[in-house]
């Protein structure tokens, strides 16, 4: 798939730095407000296949390359994990081991906003990684039968 | 109580329509269009019902999984579905689901009633959250504090899920020649 | 006890029969997907229903604190938290067996070019 | 000195997590053989931290995050990790086959493509089963659920043949359906009791009493976890997807992952939990009685190995189930001595049907391995070309036919035994046919499989690698070993888990002292 027409990408360019700015605002301040690091994953993945569905997935391909989004996806989940382990150090798994600031201002909730950031990243990439992921496989899919009984 | 229920049950009605016609439409393109109604229904239930958090998840979740179906259904061969069960396979199903839809009424009258929860785990969450979490949004401190093992393993289904989609999109399973294992 | 005590959550039953009709009846991939999305829909709203509360005086409110609500006011008014909780995990779980379902079903349609079940099912049942 | 199990406990999920983590990155740096190393190493450290449970209390729990609950739903409640003699029975079985289907994998999975991904995969379904079994919270218990299920789902499909992903499909919607049951089961029981944790949950069924919708939340549990265990009218997938993954898959999926996150949650749910009835006690039997003898008549009629062997599985957990429901019965009538007896029969044939399957699907993929076909009418002579694979075939398959010195016959015959004290003459001699039959359909395997004359084209046939030979061996020598050591281990292994069972409702009282 090639991409849409230069109306789309036009447009597509301009709102995803919009999108993916909500996405980090939901993710950074989930504890506070609605939202955390699925809504604003979600977000962000979405941000991204949009200039997917834009641009073409071969084309997104290219410039990011799919392994990228497998190695933001562990290193997402191994950050959750270190900081409900950094807990598990300090007493038992998943305990508090920063200090929690009272109010209502961004630094607080002790390691939540951290949890979340790491929550955001995993989620953001690892849906992204799979659509992108199947984007591809329709786009080769469709050069298959195009060339029919071509051998790959 | 009356202010609430207007507009819940008119919301679960729609929902309720647009499900049958979703599963009822032959037009498979319509028919993921309709699911969206759905899911933007549940939004709306989320949002009467006082959970902002869940109304903000569902509307990016169902976008995310509306798009996906649309990419799945829209510039294949077949848009339309052809065939449908025999009518006996139909009146079992129907039959059995009947009889689940009746037992629920009965017994479902058991329940805590609607709007008056028991809140006893709840309760303390809100009592004590926001001095023992320090965030103020309670809903993040049960899934991040109090529950976050569960938002654990929530995260571990999305990787194994991701895994899982790279395992199955591999052109081809088994080597082409199995004698050689130089890059396993 | 009013019957608004438990009609929504029969309401709910009802969007989950219909989920498990079209898995049961349709012989259409792409309907089986919907009526997964479906069943899942129906019980997210069931749970949603067990959290909300009409409290004793005033509206109910989200679970987040603010300046203006806080102490026993909020407490008295605030719905159940737990279980919207749960359906955050219950929400992001189901995209991520839709996503699944999504991958088989292409792969399948790469390999039939179909999604009529009636056409791929080479085994019974 | 006490042992401090209780910190240990959340290790037994942290390290397969981290392990799952670690492997897809560890792939794409074209490390594959590093995968399996990971995978192997993380399921031996599981297998001697399983072993360790055992040195503690009879009932250790970790409170995860701190939040220490009591008996009191209305306290500040967090996840509880709760260790008893059940649990670690449970966690033992899943170690032991996990460990050795994973030796197993090593050479076995080196003609698919990726095997990176395969061994991320393995040990997220491991660490999902270690959640499910150690989880003392209902809702947790969904989330590690479909933990493992997400898992398999993309194992079942690994050959993405056609036909894998036809049965992967069909499995994931089955699964799919028994989750939303499960789930909707979990709201009414927090409707009811405004808790998760299921000590507490325990407690407030106890002051509950008699409640319709009580009925509705057990029902819809045993519909779930009766899916996912694949008992009789809910066993549909199971056919199809035991067969199409990779054998050791298969192990996994056949030896403990039914157990896991069938039997065992509705064991515990429904003994522990909701309160012993005499309709789920009718429930349980109807079911069992029901697969053991639909799995078993439609397992004679096939000549697919591994869709054989997946027949026998149903029939096999029939024999479970209908054990367990006995013990409900007997537990609910206040027959205690029965009860014992009918569920430490359960227990002790869950234990070995996990050993000879695992085993017996483990043969199998050496067979596949080394002919290419599990076609029962186009093997033959196997005793000639595979000494040792055709010796682990003969004995797993005098095991699950309950032959006298293996482990299947004392479980069987204490089944029986039980089935007939409490006063079902007609259940106990069907369970003696059903074993009869069962030997009938293996006699069957030997006969086409090992004896007979060697196929033109399977003349080049040569013994696995013995990587696969060594995993083969040691679970025969244990089939031999869990029937006759059984006076030497029981107090050990399968007392505490039967009694654990046994305490019913008394479960509050073990989790929170006093």
């Amino acid at each position: 798939m090639r991409g849409m027409t230069l109306i789309v990408k036009t447009t597509a360019g301009f709102l995803i730095g919009f999108v993916v700015l909500f996405g980090f605002y939901v993710v950074l301040t989930g504890h506070i407000s609605p939202g955390g690091g699925f809504a604003g994953g979600v977000v962000l993945a979405a941000g991204l296949v949009l200039v997917i569905l834009a641009f073409g997935a071969d084309t997104v391909k290219k410039r990011l390359g799919h392994n990228l989004a497998v190695v933001w996806e562990s290193l997402g989940a191994i950050g959750f994990l270190a900081v409900a382990t950094l807990g598990f150090a300090a007493g038992s798994f998943f305990s508090q081991f920063l200090p929690l600031n009272e109010g209502f201002k961004l630094f607080t909730g002790g390691a939540m906003p951290l949890s979340n950031i790491a929550i955001g990243i995993k989620v953001g990439a690892g849906l992204f990684g799979a659509f992108l992921m199947l984007a591809v496989f329709r786009a080769s899919e469709a050069r298959v039968r195009k060339g029919k009984g071509g051998q790959r | 109580m009356a202010e609430v229920m207007v507009p819940l049950y008119s919301i679960l009605a729609f929902m309720l329509i647009a499900a049958i016609i979703a599963v009822e439409t032959r037009d498979l393109l319509s028919s993921v269009l309709c699911l969206g109604a759905v899911g933007f229904g549940l939004a709306l239930v989320d949002l009467v019902l006082k959970a902002p958090d869940l109304a903000l998840t569902q509307v990016v979740v169902e976008i995310f999984a509306v798009v996906l179906l649309i990419r799945m259904v829209v510039a294949r061969q077949d848009m339309t579905e052809e065939n449908v069960a025999d009518t006996p396979h139909v009146a079992l199903v129907g039959a059995m689901l009947l009889v689940i839809v009746i037992a629920c009424f009965i017994s479902f009258q058991a329940l805590v009633p609607f709007a008056r929860p028991l809140m006893r785990m709840g309760g303390a969450y809100l009592e004590h959250g926001q001095t023992l979490t320090g965030a103020s949004n309670l809903v993040t401190a049960v899934l991040l504090n109090f529950r976050g093992y569960d938002t654990l393993g929530e995260a571990t289904v999305i990787l194994a899920a991701v895994v899982g989609c790279y395992a199955l999109l591999r052109t081809r399973g088994l080597k082409s020649d199995a004698g050689n294992d130089a890059d396993s | 006890m009013t019957a608004h005590g438990f009609l929504p959550y029969v309401l709910c039953v009802l969007l989950f029969a219909v989920g498990i009709y079209a898995i049961a009846v349709k012989k259409n991939l792409v309907k089986i997907i919907i009526g997964v999305v479906i069943l899942e829909t129906s019980v997210n709203a069931f749970l949603v229903l067990l959290g909300y509360r009409v409290p004793e005086s005033g509206d109910a409110v989200a679970p987040i604190i603010t300046p203006a609500l806080n102490g026993q006011a909020f407490l008295q008014r605030s719905v159940d938290p737990v279980p919207q909780a749960l359906i955050l995990t219950a929400i992001v779980i189901g995209l991520s067996v839709v996503a699944l379902m999504v991958v088989m079903a292409v792969r399948l349609y790469e390999k039939y070019g179909t999604f009529d079940l009636t056409k791929i099912r080479k085994l019974r049942g | 000195m006490e042992w401090p199990v209780a910190r240990l406990l959340p290790l037994l999920v942290i390290i397969p997590l981290a392990g799952a983590f670690l492997t897809p990155v560890a792939a794409l740096l074209k490390a594959g053989r590093f995968c399996a190393v990971i995978a192997l190493a993380t399921t031996a450290v599981l297998l001697a931290l399983s072993a360790a449970t055992f040195a503690g209390p009879p009932v250790a729990v970790a409170w995860i995050g701190g939040w220490v609950g009591t008996s009191d739903p209305g306290s500040v409640t967090g996840i509880a990790m709760v260790c008893d003699g059940f649990t670690r029975l449970m966690l033992m079985i899943v170690s032991v086959v996990a460990f050795f289907a994973t030796l197993f994998s090593m050479s076995y999975m080196r003609r698919y493509e990726r095997v990176g991904l395969y061994y991320a995969l393995i040990l997220l379904m491991i660490a999902g089963m270690n959640g499910v079994i150690l989880s003392g919270d209902l809702f947790n218990i969904y989330v590690f659920l479909e933990v493992a299920a997400v898992a398999s789902y993309g194992l079942v499909g690994y050959g993405v043949e056609s036909e894998e992903l036809e049965a992967s499909f069909k499995y994931l919607v089955l699964s799919a359906i028994a989750s939303a049951f499960i789930l909707l089961g979990i709201g009414v029981v927090y409707n009811l009791t405004g808790t998760l944790n299921l000590a507490q949950v325990a407690g407030a069924v106890r002051t509950l009493g008699e409640n319709n919708a009580l009925w509705v939340a057990t029902g819809l549990f045993i519909a779930g976890f009766g899916l996912k265990a694949a008992m009789v009218p809910f066993h549909a997938w199971l056919p199809d997807a035991h067969p199409s993954a990779p054998a050791p898959v298969s192990a996994m999926l056949s030896g403990v992952l039914i157990k896991a996150t069938g039997v065992y949650v509705l064991a515990r749910l429904v003994f522990n939990v909701l309160g012993a009835t005499g309709a789920s006690g009718t429930l349980l039997i109807t079911l069992g009685m029901a697969s053991m003898l639909v799995g078993v008549l439609l397992a004679v009629e096939q000549w697919d190995l591994k869709r054989l062997l997946a027949y026998h599985s149903i029939s096999q957990m029939g024999y479970v189930v209908l054990a367990l429901g006995i013990g409900v019965e007997a537990h609910v009538k206040g027959a205690y001595a029965v009860a014992a007896l009918a569920v430490f029969g359960g227990l002790f044939h869950m234990m070995n049907h996990a050993l000879f399957k695992s085993l017996l699907f483990l043969c199998s993929g050496s067979v596949v391995y080394g002919t290419g076909t599990r076609d029962l009418h186009k093997l033959g002579g196997m005793g000639v070309k595979m000494p040792l694979t055709s010796m682990c075939t003969r004995i797993a398959s005098l095991s699950i036919s309950g032959v006298p010195p293996f482990n299947g016959f004392f479980s069987k015959l204490i089944i029986t035994i039980a089935v007939v004290w409490a006063g079902h003459p007609i259940l106990g001699l069907l369970t003696v046919l059903v074993s009869f039959v069962t030997l009938l359909s293996f006699t069957k395997v030997q006969r086409y499989v090992i004896h007979g004359s060697v196929p033109k084209r399977l003349s080049e046939v040569r013994e696995s690698p013995v990587l696969m030979g060594i995993s083969l061996a040691a679970l025969a020598v244990m089939c031999l070993g869990a029937g006759l050591l059984l006076p030497v281990y029981k107090g050990t292994i399968l007392d505490p888990a039967r009694d654990a069972l046994l305490n019913g409702l008394g479960y509050v009282t073990s989790v929170f002292g006093g």
